[in-house]
């Protein structure tokens, strides 16, 4: 075609080539304004999330008498495990002198099957409501919405009477009950209206394709929904793992989660407070939900419905 | 020809139906069920048992009668409106951020989520140190050589509500953040090709599109940071008991403590009926507006 | 036989005082399983009573005594011990005596009361008022005197945390020590509320409105740090009960030396008779009935009792036993109760309910300076008048 | 074939509305669609034809009417108890599965056995020629692949019925033709029913047995292609079809038998009218730019007339060529190597018998 | 026109490549288009027309080269900043905003005055038939209702370079035909330059300047349509281009001269080789089905053939009719009136200067 009028055709020498500007991808300057502004800004903002971390660690490696006198930041003079320790292995429940390390596995026995029952019935309700409406369900679904602002503690006496009814009270089974119960509310929510974003061609495909009520949401729906599904693990890792309330209410002695050792090395209104050990036992029993953030964090995809439709 | 009418609206999607049941049971058992008997009981003068020993309105009387109940409202208010528009516009900003294919996106989401797993019995207690005046943030900057700096927002009845919603925010924020990601990532990414190529800066491609778009998070978010603020207790336990004086109590405190260390149930159940019947009326009416009638949210 | 037993000492030493009961009552052959929760009585109350209405009781438990467990032995879910007392002869070996009324409800017994807690005293700091330049102060009104001066040096007065229970105790304390016994149980016990709005109980408010202008700089919301601020030299003196001795121990403080105590504020040298009862929910298995009594028997046998209460740090129920390991603070206690200057304490008195709004009301006066002394006693006089 | 493999109806739809809320998409439409026959719809975009399809298939909760598919009344149906596969427009890939899934999803729910399922997927790959993609994610595919994919998910499937909702609307001509080639024969191995929804004129002559014409909601002509490529029965239906687009020309019918406008008149002797009597008033004719003889032939025709060339478009296998006849613009074919150019006088004419004409006010044949 | 208004070169593509990870989609691809033209990308589905409009607005980040949009170098600049408008394949309507919304927001945001706003909404609306949708969210819109908005949000805004993905391709062929009308008028006007993947060839042919062939990622021929049509550099843009698509016969070249296969040989004296020198060997002849004669014109032709009907495809205003020459399966077109039968014998016959001849190794034109 007709010689071009500025930019130079095959031909041109190498160094007029270089003359023409730039060329290739766009090169990611490390110092770039964007990235200056954006890491500046994620940096201070992990400040102000971390100072108090940094206080309860530093604390927590201090003796008591460092801590009544010292400053809450300055950094321990001598380093000592001994609160860690004594969190985790050595500190009182009344009589029972064996700091967290009894009420773990307590935790976790109570937690894997609260979180999965919970998410299992949250999900499946959010579901059924987003694409299999029937009549009635909006109904129960806006009383479950206004459950939601039902301050737990008031209705411990009515969950008592229902449990005895049924038999449950004391045991386990009846604890995971409860959580799913006062979890199933919001978990709805998130679920109802994350499915209902989602494009509706594709449940209409599923259908097509003779997948039923639970093959689409197993097979498709489900896959579809990684993040949120992230989002209800971690609400409900975090609520269940730390709750006191319904753990030391509903169950037994022995069944006691890991919270009420917690609570007990913290809340001790009469006597010394060791503040190192609160410290360490409060980072200790935040482990476990920060260890689950992290790893279901790598499962926050993006573009989870690329491709899949047009418009 | 078989089934050539409308077959009984009873058996359609009756998968739906019966995965509904534990839905449909806890909604009608256990929160109608509960509040009922809950509203029933605020009429009596039940202390530690629930005793059907009816004293009509008595303890609506005396609850709005009780100064602590009526500062408990305004707090709440107050509260109310900070963490909700604070935690989504933080929350928001912070999904933003992290949205931006940045690198060490999982370590700046865990330190931002981490509040969130903490429990708030001793954070609040390093909280409270942290804002405390003599040891705290204003002891660090005045020991710089900044005087008159003053920042004791949990030691100031004037201001204490706010001081609670620092650590409120703190704890909170990180997981609107989650779940404005989870929005974020589900949106398509042609959408944002046709704002580039539109020319739309970021900002308002985020304000007049994405967020539009997300608005059935958005619904979840707010639900959740307002049921969270109803129920506000820990929090105010934690770092000021309710304190300085009464100043920074709120009304599921006084819930909690006309129950259980009053020993008042009836108290507790009108307080409680009070907050219910409050998000019933705001709530109801949105919910259907929002949930009800048409097909998609 | 396995016994459940529920309460709310969990701090160090209390739960060293817990596994004195324990190690006498697995002594007997049976064991003590415990259940511990912290966090008072807020906390631990709900989860007692869910356990006992839910049809799942344990064997036995801590509550206040006093007033709290009133209903559940009215709905019939608690034990009566009665027999147990009379073969004890309960009614003889516990002193006060006042302490076992409070455990009885239509002339039958329920609890076993194990200890004495008093909230009486001033802890002084002698390193403060030694920076000030000011003698030791001897009562409430030298106290108060020095103030002035205390402030001068940079020492906040008095120490109040900011928790509800500590002012409104405080009040309770300036209370029996200004208003005297007798005013202390005209108004808490008869409920006597033109009294409570009189001119006497108006002195009471006036030295409570010192206390508060006293304490106005106290930053810090736990009773402990409240003290710790009197054991490092910051604050003048502190009110509190004789669980605060418990720090300046931890403190490696010594009592004479390092800090002063005034049992009665210095003015009215007398000690309430607040403590823990246990209480033993009806059980139908009656191995553990059987083994509910022996737990209430061993709760009072002497030797339990000097055991308990040495670790614990408060006062032993009954008269008749050896206290030589004591402390000076602890030994002035013991003397005022030998010399039976009691009176109850509020939990005997007064429902909750009315202690729980006597909380706010103090908790509201003392952080509010602008609240006026008028005012807050008006409030007081109408909550006594509304109290149960 | 067609009709002759009709030994029943295989879907017949009985006054079907829909509305979406105070929107009325569908009027009491009937349809019945023989047994192995291939039905084309065509119509303007919005017309319902979608609509239509998600009915059948059970998608769509319909307002009023009935539906029945191989007899059976499946009005209350769920989509996979009614026998049918269906494609849609927006592909609607399953976006967290590969191709094989995608492709593999509805037969693994119904227990297809593997090596079946493998053979199957194995032939629609080939087909469609999307075998290297097979372990890709749809969102690393192009347009045309994404459909491709959509289709092969109606393909493996063994069922009574499909459904194509415009199944080749982003695939190149080529692909295109070769597709079109595949479902033809697909469709005669098969001889299952086919309801097929294009815009592609080619595609709806060649495929269909019978097209439905639509519009507003509302089936204008339902007739074999060449019927309704010839003798459309109103003006709407004869403008739709055919492309480059039927010509049309305003005016007066006179006397029954001679079609009149600005100085041209038509005679219309060799018309076949659609009724017995002869209308007259105002009307329009349609004549189809390639039945309009040009140069030497037009004069031999019933009716021819002179013009000159206003532009030219060359469409690679013909040229379009725009005149006026009696004010109005008139286009014609002529083959692309005639090398014509704005200006040049030309000769046309036509034979009114391949002309159609309407009623001017209800648009009806006359 | 076209050329004529080419005063400069609007973009200019240099030696662009794009990788996706390992996967290759665009190799050291050249491409200059004058200021003005109207270019269309034409090419089998996946070959990178998508991918190369993206790199072009600048959406995606590109391997190796550079870009330059009138005389700019943009390879690095944001989209906003290239002065282009973009419709894209998968319409990516906002979905939150009315139909009128959609089309505003990006004036809106860059401060075009209300009214002049409003005008050109109502213009792009009236082009595009959409003024009764304008207040209705994109989910309430069928397939091709947002189609059309896609390419008003386009229309709507003024700038140099339009870039269009298969703009058309959900819409019937009446509003197709419209709308290309009003594209070509529009393109007239505005005088910008325009940039357009379709896979209709009526589209390619009648829209573009020069029409890029692409394949595998590479320009296989960037011509005027006719040239494309008639003298495709190789079999591959022959066979692409042409619907109903090009016969080839492969046979061998004699001589220089003559063509043979399975008793059939051609005369190649009027064919116009592409080079001097005259090849041998193992090649291809292609025939473009309009351009093989039938019936008495046939005898007429250099080269001339009997045999019998295999297929008859009826296409509406025309038919295919599939015959064998030379054991090979020849399609030709004839007018739709023509009845032809399975088993007629048929005459047919073709010049061979309107042939094509490739290389049957290389595939290249001969
Ligand atoms: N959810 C909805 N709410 C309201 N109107 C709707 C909705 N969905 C579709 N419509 C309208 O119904 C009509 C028919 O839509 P449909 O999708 O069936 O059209 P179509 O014939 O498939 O068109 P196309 O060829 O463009 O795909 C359209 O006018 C459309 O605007
Ligand atoms: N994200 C991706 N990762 C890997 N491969 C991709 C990705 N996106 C596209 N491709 C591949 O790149 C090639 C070119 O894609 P492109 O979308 O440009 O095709 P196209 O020419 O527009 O085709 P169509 O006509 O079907 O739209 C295709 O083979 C496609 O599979
Ligand atoms: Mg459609
Ligand atoms: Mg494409």
């Amino acid at each position: 075609m007709a010689d071009p009028a500025v930019p130079l055709p095959a031909g041109a020498g190498a160094a007029e080539r270089e003359a023409l500007g730039p060329r290739g991808p766009k090169p990611r300057h490390v110092f770039s304004r964007r990235n200056i502004f954006l890491y500046g800004t994620l940096f201070v903002v992990a400040v102000y999330y971390l100072l108090p971390l940094y206080v309860m660690v530093v604390t927590s490696l201090k003796g008591m008498p460092e801590i009544r006198l010292g400053n809450i930041f300055s950094p321990p003079l001598e380093i000592t495990f001994e609160p860690w320790v004594k969190a985790w292995a050595t500190a009182c429940t009344g009589l029972n002198c064996d700091g967290l390390s009894r009420g773990f596995w307590n935790s976790v026995r109570i937690t894997v099957p609260s979180v999965l029952l919970s998410i299992a019935i949250a999900s499946v309700n959010g579901y059924a409501l987003a694409n299999w409406r029937f009549k009635g369900a909006d109904t129960f679904f806006v009383i479950l919405i206004v459950g939601a602002f039902i301050p737990y503690q008031v209705m411990i006496y009515p969950i008592v009477i229902i449990l005895r009814e049924i038999g449950l009270y004391g045991s386990l089974s009846g604890l995971v009950i409860v959580h799913s119960i006062f979890g199933m509310p919001i978990l709805t929510l998130l679920f109802r209206n994350y499915f209902a974003s989602m494009p509706e061609e594709l449940f209409r495909a599923a259908r097509v394709d003779g997948a039923g009520f639970w093959g689409i949401f197993l097979r498709i729906m489900a896959p579809m929904s990684l993040p949120i599904f992230v989002v209800a693990i971690i609400l409900q890792v975090t609520g269940i793992w730390n709750d006191f309330l319904f753990g030391v209410v509903y169950t037994r002695p022995d069944t006691y989660p890991m919270t009420v050792q917690l609570n007990n090395i913290v809340n001790s209104v009469q006597g010394v407070k060791e503040y190192n050990v609160n410290m360490a036992a409060t980072i200790l029993t935040g482990l476990v939900p920060l260890i689950v953030y992290f790893i279901s964090g790598k499962l926050f995809v993006r573009g989870i419905a690329a491709g899949a439709v047009k418009g | 020809m078989s089934k050539s009418e409308r077959p009984n609206p009873l058996f359609r999607n009756l998968n739906a139906k019966v995965a509904s049941i534990p839905m449909i049971l806890t909604a009608s058992v256990v929160f109608v069920g509960g509040t009922l008997w809950t509203v029933l009981y605020s009429f009596t003068n039940s202390k530690l048992l629930p005793r059907l020993n009816f004293v009509g309105l008595d303890q609506y009387y005396r609850l709005w009668a009780t100064p602590r109940w009526l500062v408990s409202i305004e707090n709440l208010l107050i509260y109310g409106a900070i963490s909700l528009v604070f935690s989504l516009v933080i929350g928001f900003l912070l999904a933003a951020l992290l949205d931006q294919k940045i690198r060490f996106e999982d370590t700046f989401r865990t330190i931002f989520l981490y509040p969130f797993a903490l429990s708030f019995i001793v954070t609040g207690l390093v909280w409270q140190w942290l804002l405390n005046p003599d040891f705290g943030i204003q002891h660090v900057v005045r020991d710089l050589g900044w005087t008159s700096f003053s920042f004791d927002p949990l030691y100031n009845s004037s201001i204490v509500i706010y001081g609670i919603s620092i650590a409120a925010l703190w704890q909170g924020t990180g997981l609107i953040m989650c779940l404005m990601l989870a929005g974020l990532r589900g949106i398509d990414e042609d959408i944002w090709k046709a704002a580039r190529v539109d020319g739309i800066p970021m900002w308002k491609t985020y304000l007049f599109i994405v967020i539009p778009m997300m608005r059935p998070v958005f619904i979840t978010t707010l639900v959740i940071i307002a049921s969270g603020i109803v129920k506000v207790y820990d929090l105010v336990v934690a770092q000021t008991s309710g304190g300085p004086g009464i100043a920074s109590e709120v009304p599921a405190k006084y819930v909690y403590d006309y129950m259980f260390f009053a020993q008042n149930l009836g108290q507790g159940f009108a307080a409680s009926t009070m907050m219910l019947l409050s998000v019933v009326i705001v709530i109801v009416p949105w919910a259907y507006l929002e949930f009800g009638g048409k097909k998609r949210g | 036989t396995d016994l459940e037993v529920t309460h709310w000492w969990t701090s160090g030493g209390e739960a060293a005082a817990v596994a004195e009961l324990a190690k006498a009552f697995d002594a007997t052959g049976n064991h003590w399983v415990d259940g511990a929760i912290a966090g008072s009585g807020g906390t631990a109350r709900p989860i007692m009573i869910s356990r006992i209405t839910g049809g799942d009781p344990m064997g036995a438990t801590q509550f206040n005594h006093g007033r709290q467990a009133e209903e559940l032995v009215q709905a019939g879910l608690m034990r009566d011990l009665t027999d147990v007392a009379t073969k004890g002869k309960w009614t003889e070996i516990v002193r006060p005596k006042s302490l076992l009324d409070s455990c009885i409800i239509d002339g039958k017994i329920y609890c076993v009361p194990v200890n004495i807690h008093s909230w009486q005293w001033l802890w002084l700091s002698n390193e403060a008022f030694a920076k000030a330049g000011v003698p030791m102060p001897k009562d409430w009104n030298e106290f108060v005197a020095a103030a002035p001066a205390l402030e001068k040096a940079g020492i906040i007065p008095l120490a109040v945390g900011g928790q509800a229970w500590q002012s409104s105790g405080a009040f309770d304390v300036l209370l029996a020590a200004v208003g005297g016994s007798d005013a202390f149980l005209k108004v808490y016990k008869d409920k006597d509320a033109k009294f409570a709005a009189g001119p006497e109980i108006a002195k009471v408010f006036k030295a409570a409105d010192d206390a508060r202008k006293m304490a106005k700089n106290t930053n810090v919301q736990d009773w402990n740090q409240a003290t710790n601020l009197v054991i490092t030299g910051k604050a003048g003196g502190q009110i509190m009960g004789d669980w605060a001795q418990g720090e300046f121990q931890v403190a490696g403080k010594v009592a004479g030396k390092d800090y002063t105590c005034l049992p009665g504020l210095g003015l009215n040298e007398v000690i309430a008779t607040g403590g823990d009862a246990f209480y033993f929910p009806l059980l139908k298995d009656a191995d553990k009935s059987k083994a509910q009594e022996v737990l209430a028997e061993t709760l009072l046998d002497p030797k339990t009792q000097v055991a308990f209460n040495l670790k614990k740090g408060s006062l032993p129920v009954r008269g008749d036993v050896d206290l030589n390991a004591a402390n000076d603070c602890m030994k002035k206690g013991l003397a005022i109760l030998a010399k039976g200057a009691v009176i109850p304490w509020t939990d005997q008195l007064m429902s909750q309910d009315t202690q729980k709004q006597k909380e706010d009301l103090f908790a509201e006066f003392f952080a509010k300076p602008d609240m006026t002394v008028e005012e807050a006693q008006k409030r007081f006089a109408d909550l006594i008048a509304a109290a149960d | 074939m067609g009709m002759a493999a009709a030994n029943g109806t295989s879907v017949s739809i009985q006054d079907l509305s829909l509305n979406f809320g105070a929107v009325s998409v569908l009027q009491t439409l009937n349809l019945d669609v023989a047994e192995g026959e291939f039905i084309v719809l065509l119509g303007p975009s919005g017309c319902g034809k979608s609509t239509l399809l998600n009915c059948i298939a059970g998608l769509l909760d319909i307002s009023e009417g009935r539906i029945f598919i191989k007899g059976k009344n499946v009005t209350w149906e769920e989509p996979k108890d009614r026998g049918i596969g269906m494609v849609f427009q927006s592909y609607a890939l399953y976006p967290q599965m590969t191709v094989e899934k995608n492709l593999s999803f509805g037969l693994r729910v119904a227990g297809v056995p593997k090596d079946e399922i493998a053979k199957r997927i194995a032939r629609a790959a080939e087909i469609l020629q999307i075998e290297p993609l097979l372990q890709r994610k749809p969102a690393a595919l192009s347009g045309g692949q994404r459909q491709r994919v959509a289709i092969g998910r109606a393909l493996v499937r063994d069922v009574d019925v499909f459904l194509f909702d415009e199944p080749l609307s982003n695939l190149d001509a080529k692909l295109r033709s070769e597709l079109r080639v595949e479902i033809k024969l697909l469709h005669r191995k098969l001889q299952n029913t086919m309801i097929y929804v294009t815009h592609d004129q080619i595609e709806a002559m060649t495929l269909a047995d019978r097209i439905a014409v639509m519009r507003g909601g509302v089936i204008q002509q339902l007739d074999a292609p060449q019927t309704i490529y010839n003798r459309p029965v109103n003006r709407f239906v004869a403008g739709f079809l055919g492309s480059p687009a039927m010509n049309f020309l305003e005016g007066q019918l006179e006397a029954g038998s001679t079609f009149k406008t600005d100085g041209v008149s038509v005679p219309l002797e060799r018309y076949a009218f659609d009724g017995t009597e002869r209308p007259t008033g105002a009307c329009v004719l349609g004549i189809r730019p390639e039945h309009i003889a040009f140069g030497e032939a037009a004069k031999s025709m019933p009716f021819s007339a002179s013009g000159s060339v206003e532009i030219v478009e060359p469409m690679g296998s013909d040229t379009l060529v725009w005149t006026k006849l009696g004010g109005r613009n008139l286009s014609f074919r002529v083959e692309a190597e005639r090398t014509l150019r704005s200006g040049d006088p030309v000769q046309f004419g036509f034979d009114p018998a391949r002309a159609s004409l309407f009623d001017a006010a209800t648009g009806n044949r006359l």
